[in-house]
């Protein structure tokens, strides 16, 4: 650019200042680092998907069938014939704005299409044009608009910035979950091919081979071996690894992320030794080796196609009863899904620790069991020995994960165990914790590289909390009890707060753990020593 | 600085910085910048909060002269800019913000530069603020290189173990 | 699943609310109470219309031209005096409160603080009331 | 849509209502239609709007089980859980709908933390729209609800408690209500929030400001009428008796101002069925609040709950038979 020609400061901000045009008017800017890629087409393919094809975010034509709109007007009624709950919050709206001010990307972006009220509006606009009387007289003084391809393109751009956190849900005062509203919206996307890849990949993946790396199952025995190593490295105990054992009492399902991503693998060799510590009768399994659920960011369909593998395995490993590792939205399907999917489990057998010999009442019906619940009830029952002092080092902040805190209500157990196993543990200011905590951003199928940008400023808002604690109490260990943030909490804190590290609930369990046979243990599980950097030099 | 600019600034300091922030926060979509201009817990408004902040602490540590310390600035000015970095997609959008001091100012005390004469002062003044938004470029530059280290520890990290066991298993070199 | 039962409910008592006025009333006619004016007078102190609306605001004015500023003559829009007075005025044409006052007061559930203060003529009934006792 | 033309929209719909109902009467005559006619009709239709959108949501199902959880949900028995945040028991989905109803409780934890000077944070709740709500809700039932005199031949005696409590300052005479009051500063302040805050102007339709005029509107007159233009209550009574004793008559007497706010009143009757004011039974039937989070004790069907492909151990295992035998897994086959 020639000097003279060099914009003045207050000429600078014209191009991003929009007119006070109105938002029907004003079309998505896709901007690199704040879209996701499209689904390759041979992912598409394996799980017979409509309309695989390559096509670019960015260029004019998406490549869609000649009958698009009718297609998605297709796929909208027949779904507000199936979900009341969308078809009510596709009414019931009054536009109170309760909710504008509690989307993390609104938070950070100040894009006003990132209110969940304008997000759902995208689909109530054409809502109101097809489906309701008077919205098609009143035309566009109701609100309503025609489907077209800037109105789709707005769609993709915007469900795929909403990592289905379900905060907004919290204040509206009719309940109206947004959520609910994006798992539509994704699934009418899907039905003319518009997905993305960090979604539809792992869940191609999974559906063949079980998890979503698509690992087949030696490379996972030979993942878990390597662990088992490390394991008698650190401790001098060399762990069991029973995998897809018949007759065993329980089948252990977890994410992915825990065999293969840092620093979800220390929480796995968590699991490992704390199991082995118990002599736990449990199995892990090749076939059923996905606790996560991409399916949940595709549609209500491919939910149950994935998640039909857990109770297919529990029954043919005749195990009694499910442990499920710690997970985000895993959890969500768990508890809000899978049952009624994919059960009644009716050759399952109510959960009861054969520790402690606690039932677990909450989960007769599923009988499945979160990690926590069974922790925390052998911590309680004094079944663990434990020695917090070798967490010291870290100074211990939790997040809690979207799913488990507002669609499961998990929120005590992972406190009391981090209470036992830690002795500086610091909550985060109370509007960022519990059902008001801040997503990670990165939830949803977004925690992809492409979308950082955005991911950064969705996750702003949980890092800035993250940093007051860190600020006010040196905190610098971000506990958290999901695989999805672990990996995005990762580059989060690296990028806003870079001297704290995150890692999960069974992790620092394990380095509180006293093991029977144990040798003297001067690393935790990340092979650092335990009392900080003084011993260094003697390692 | 003369005694009179210095003076004025910091006779007009609320005036200024609120200018300032108006014309920072004009850079966001109406809607948003109502939320981020709002005044409100650093909680529920991080980003507004840390450009309110940071803006204070900038002007402050321009007014401090000779004894200002370069390390100090670039903690605050990397409050904004970090954020700055992320949302904007250009360079220009994300560190412009600097020189909207220049045009606040010039704004704010014109009919005194004017009465005064001052613009000679004015011209030191501001070639602070140049080197202000030459370090804001240099902290914007990092910031976007250490999202692209991101990127890669994060591909790496995704797979570590895998890699990891077959650098073992293969005889690969482990460093990559 | 669909708790249709439980919508059915809420609908029912929904519509029973709106619908009880109509219930209550079983379409009988209703009429409007008849008033006992107890007097031959034609002419009130102002016009019938005037009085039907806004009595309560020439009472209201009386009371405060009477207690607060010590006046006690009224003149009409006709210009014709009147003593300021519930008591003497008003209540000496209409004597009955119960058949005048109350009947309207009570159908449209108006409470007048007029009876605060004051206290309404002695009728027939009462008096033969209080003799029983 | 520019913003502003929403509300100019809305505005100018609902001064038209109004003039429609001055000149109907009063040039026109049509004292029958406006009095009688129009308001059987609204009731009609908001009668039968409401009913039929309402059973219409009944028609379909709730597939799954979705409660939000805004609390510990029940696990462990010495694990406190919250009652009415996460339910588990139809009680506490009672109760927790009641708050809701009643108080508004989810539009209550709208808390706002405020950075006060010093290092310190504190926390103040700025719940003005939960309070605007709050008394918008319910000053609009008193107002109903007093407005019973005109709906029964004998009033019903909480109606005369009401409006004494309702009146208690006893200010002006006829007696201002301070239902009236809060009614018009709510919705003037509901109005305001709309066009100053930008966020809430940019999410603004006509269909928002349209409701909150004609409200406004139907208060006005409703005040215009009982302080400044008074009409004879006994000939608003014979009217009204008429229509629910479905005798109408349209006595004689009655001031432009009355066809006025009863034609607003009949528009926004027959206005409901078909706009958001729905909320109002839709809240009722919301999934992520009428349900008990008891997700994983209880079974829950979904009605149209169907097979689907998915990928059996059986094919699993012939894809990675070899595999899984040369790395010591066991298999079925074999």
């Amino acid at each position: 650019m020639e000097l003279d020609k060099l914009p003045k400061p207050e000429e600078m901000q014209i191009d991003l200042t929009p007119p006070e045009s109105g938002w029907m008017d004003t079309p998505v800017n896709m901007r690199d680092g704040t879209y996701s890629y499209p689904a390759a087409a041979k992912n598409l393919k394996i799980l017979d998907m409509p309309n695989p094809r390559e096509w670019s975010v960015t260029a004019d034509d998406w490549k869609l069938p000649q009958n698009w709109q009718e297609i998605i007007l297709e796929g909208f009624k027949e779904r507000l014939e199936k979900y009341r709950s969308f078809k009510l919050f596709m009414d019931i709206c009054v536009r109170c704005g309760a909710c504008a001010d509690k989307c993390h990307f609104f938070i950070g972006s100040g894009d006003p299409k990132n209110m969940p009220v304008l997000r759902a509006e995208l689909l109530r606009s054409v809502y109101r044009k097809n489906f309701s009387t008077l919205g098609r007289m009143l035309g566009r003084f109701s609100g309503s608009r025609e489907l077209t391809l800037p109105v789709l393109k707005e769609w993709f751009y915007y469900f795929f910035q909403c990592t289905e956190c379900r905060r907004c849900s919290v204040y509206c005062p009719y309940g109206i979950d947004t959520a609910e509203v994006t798992m539509i919206g994704r699934e009418l996307l899907n039905l003319v091919g518009l997905n993305i890849n960090w979604v539809i990949e792992p869940v191609a993946n999974c559906f063949r081979t079980g998890n979503h790396l698509g690992i087949p199952p030696h490379g996972l025995i030979d993942m878990w071996e390597f662990m088992v190593d490390d394991i008698e490295d650190i401790t001098g105990i060399k762990v069991d690894l029973p995998v897809n054992k018949k007759g065993a009492e329980i089948l252990f399902v977890t994410p992915s992320g825990d065999y293969f991503a840092d620093p979800g693998t220390y929480t796995c060799m968590g699991y490992l030794m704390l199991f082995h510590e118990l002599g736990l009768d449990y199995t892990w399994s090749t076939y059923a080796s996905e606790g996560g659920n991409f399916g949940l960011f595709t549609s209500h369909e491919m939910i149950k196609r994935l998640n039909a593998k857990i109770y297919a395995e529990a029954k043919r490993l005749g195990v009694k009863w499910i442990i499920g590792g710690e997970c985000g939205h895993m959890w969500r399907v768990m508890h809000q899904y899978m049952e009624t999917m994919n059960g009644p489990a009716d050759f399952l057998e109510e959960p009861v620790s054969p520790i402690t010999g606690t039932k677990f009442e909450n989960s007769k019906q599923t009988k499945m069991v979160h990690i926590t619940e069974f922790t925390s009830d052998l911590i309680r029952n004094g079944k663990l020995k434990l020695d917090p002092s070798r967490n010291d080092r870290f100074r211990v902040t939790y997040h809690d994960s979207c799913n488990p805190a507002r669609a499961a209500g998990l929120m005590e157990e992972p406190r009391y165990v981090l209470r036992n196993v830690v002795n500086n543990f610091f909550e985060m200011p109370e509007n960022s914790i519990r059902e008001h905590t801040y997503c990670c951003g990165g939830g949803a199928g977004l925690g992809n590289d492409e979308n950082l940008d955005m991911r950064m400023r969705g996750g702003f808002p949980r890092a800035n909390a993250v940093r007051h604690v860190r600020d006010k109490h040196d905190v610098n260990r971000l506990i958290c009890m999901c695989a999805i943030d672990r990996a995005t909490l990762t580059a989060l804190m690296h990028y806003w707060a870079p001297d704290v590290e995150v890692g999960g609930i069974h992790e620092l369990l394990a380095n509180a753990l006293i093991m029977e046979g144990e040798h003297e243990r001067k690393l935790d599980l990340r092979g650092e020593p335990f009392s900080g950097e003084e011993e260094d030099e003697d390692v | 600085m003369s005694q009179t600019l210095e003076h004025l600034l910091l006779k007009k300091r609320s005036a200024i910085l609120k200018r300032w922030l108006d014309l920072i926060f004009d850079t966001y979509p109406a809607d948003g910048r109502s939320f981020f201009a709002s005044r409100r817990n650093r909680i529920a408004n991080p980003v507004g909060g840390a450009i309110v902040d940071g803006v204070d602490k900038l002007f402050d540590w321009l007014m401090q002269g000779e004894k200002s310390d370069v390390r100090d600035i670039c903690v605050f000015l990397d409050n904004i800019v970090r954020i700055r970095a992320v949302q904007e997609f250009s360079a220009s959008h994300s560190i412009g913000f600097v020189f909207f001091l220049k045009h606040a100012i010039r704004e704010t005390l014109d009919s005194e530069l004017r009465k005064e004469q001052l613009h000679e002062d004015l011209l030191t003044f501001e070639s602070k603020i140049d080197s202000l938004a030459l370090l804001a470029f240099d902290n914007y530059s990092q910031c976007r290189e250490q999202l692209h280290q991101i990127r890669a520890a994060e591909i790496r990290n995704r797979t570590s173990r895998l890699l990891e066991r077959a650098c073992q298993k293969y005889g690969m070199p482990s460093e990559w | 699943m669909y708790d249709k039962g439980k919508i059915i409910i809420g609908v029912i008592i929904f519509l029973a609310l709106l619908l009880s006025p109509f219930l209550y009333q079983l379409g009988k006619p209703v009429t409007a109470p008849t008033l006992v004016l107890g007097t031959k007078e034609k002419q009130c102190v102002e016009s019938l219309a005037f009085m039907k609306s806004s009595h309560m605001v020439l009472l209201d004015t009386w009371r405060d031209e009477v207690v607060r500023e010590g006046k006690s003559l009224y003149v009409n829009s006709a210009g014709k005096p009147y003593n300021m007075s519930l008591q003497n005025t008003c209540m000496k044409c209409h004597t009955t409160k119960t058949q005048f006052c109350d009947r309207c007061h009570d159908y449209l559930d108006v409470a007048p603080n007029c009876w605060d203060c004051h206290i309404a003529p002695k009728e027939k009934e009462q008096q033969v009331a209080r003799s029983v006792k | 849509m520019n913003a502003w033309f929403s509300v100019f929209t809305a505005l100018v719909a609902v001064i038209a209502l109004v003039l429609l109902a001055m000149l109907g009467v009063e040039t026109i005559g049509l004292k029958s239609i406006f009095g009688v006619i129009i308001p059987y009709v609204a009731f009609v239709i908001f009668f039968v709007g409401v009913a039929y959108r309402i059973i219409g949501w009944a028609k379909v199902p709730v597939p799954f089980r979705i409660p939000t959880t805004g609390g510990q949900g029940k696990s462990l028995p010495w694990i406190k859980a919250s009652y009415t945040d996460a339910p588990w028991t139809t009680l506490g989905v009672i109760l927790r709908m009641a708050l809701e109803v009643l108080l508004f409780r989810s539009l209550f934890r709208n808390t706002k933390a405020e950075v006060r000077e010093g290092p310190r944070i504190t926390y103040a709740s700025a719940q003005w729209l939960w309070l605007a709500g709050i008394l918008f809700h319910y000053s609009f039932l008193t107002i109903i609800l007093r407005h019973a005199r005109f709906f029964f031949e004998n009033v019903p005696s909480f109606v005369e408690m009401l409006s004494s409590v309702d009146g208690f300052f006893q200010i002006l005479v006829p007696t201002l209500f301070l239902s009236d009051l809060a009614f018009l500063a709510a919705v003037t302040y509901l109005f305001l929030r709309r066009v100053v805050l930008p966020q809430m102007r940019y999410i603004s339709l006509p269909a928002d400001y349209f409701p909150l005029f004609l409200i406004g509107g139907i208060g006005i007159s409703g005040v215009l009428m009982r302080q400044v233009w008074k009409v004879d209550l006994l000939k608003v009574k014979e009217l009204t008796m008429g229509w629910f004793t479905f005798h109408p008559v349209v006595p004689e007497g009655l001031g432009t101002i009355f066809y006025v706010h009863v034609f607003l009143v009949s528009c926004l009757l027959a206005y409901i069925p078909f706009s958001k004011i729905m909320h109002m039974g839709g809240v009722f039937l919301s999934p992520t609040r009428n349900l008990a989070n008891v997700n994983r004790s209880e079974r829950y069907v979904n009605p149209w709950n169907y097979p689907v492909k998915v990928h059996t151990y059986d094919e699993y295992e012939d894809e990675f038979r070899e595999k899984m035998k040369e790395a010591g897994i066991p298999v079925d086959k074999e």
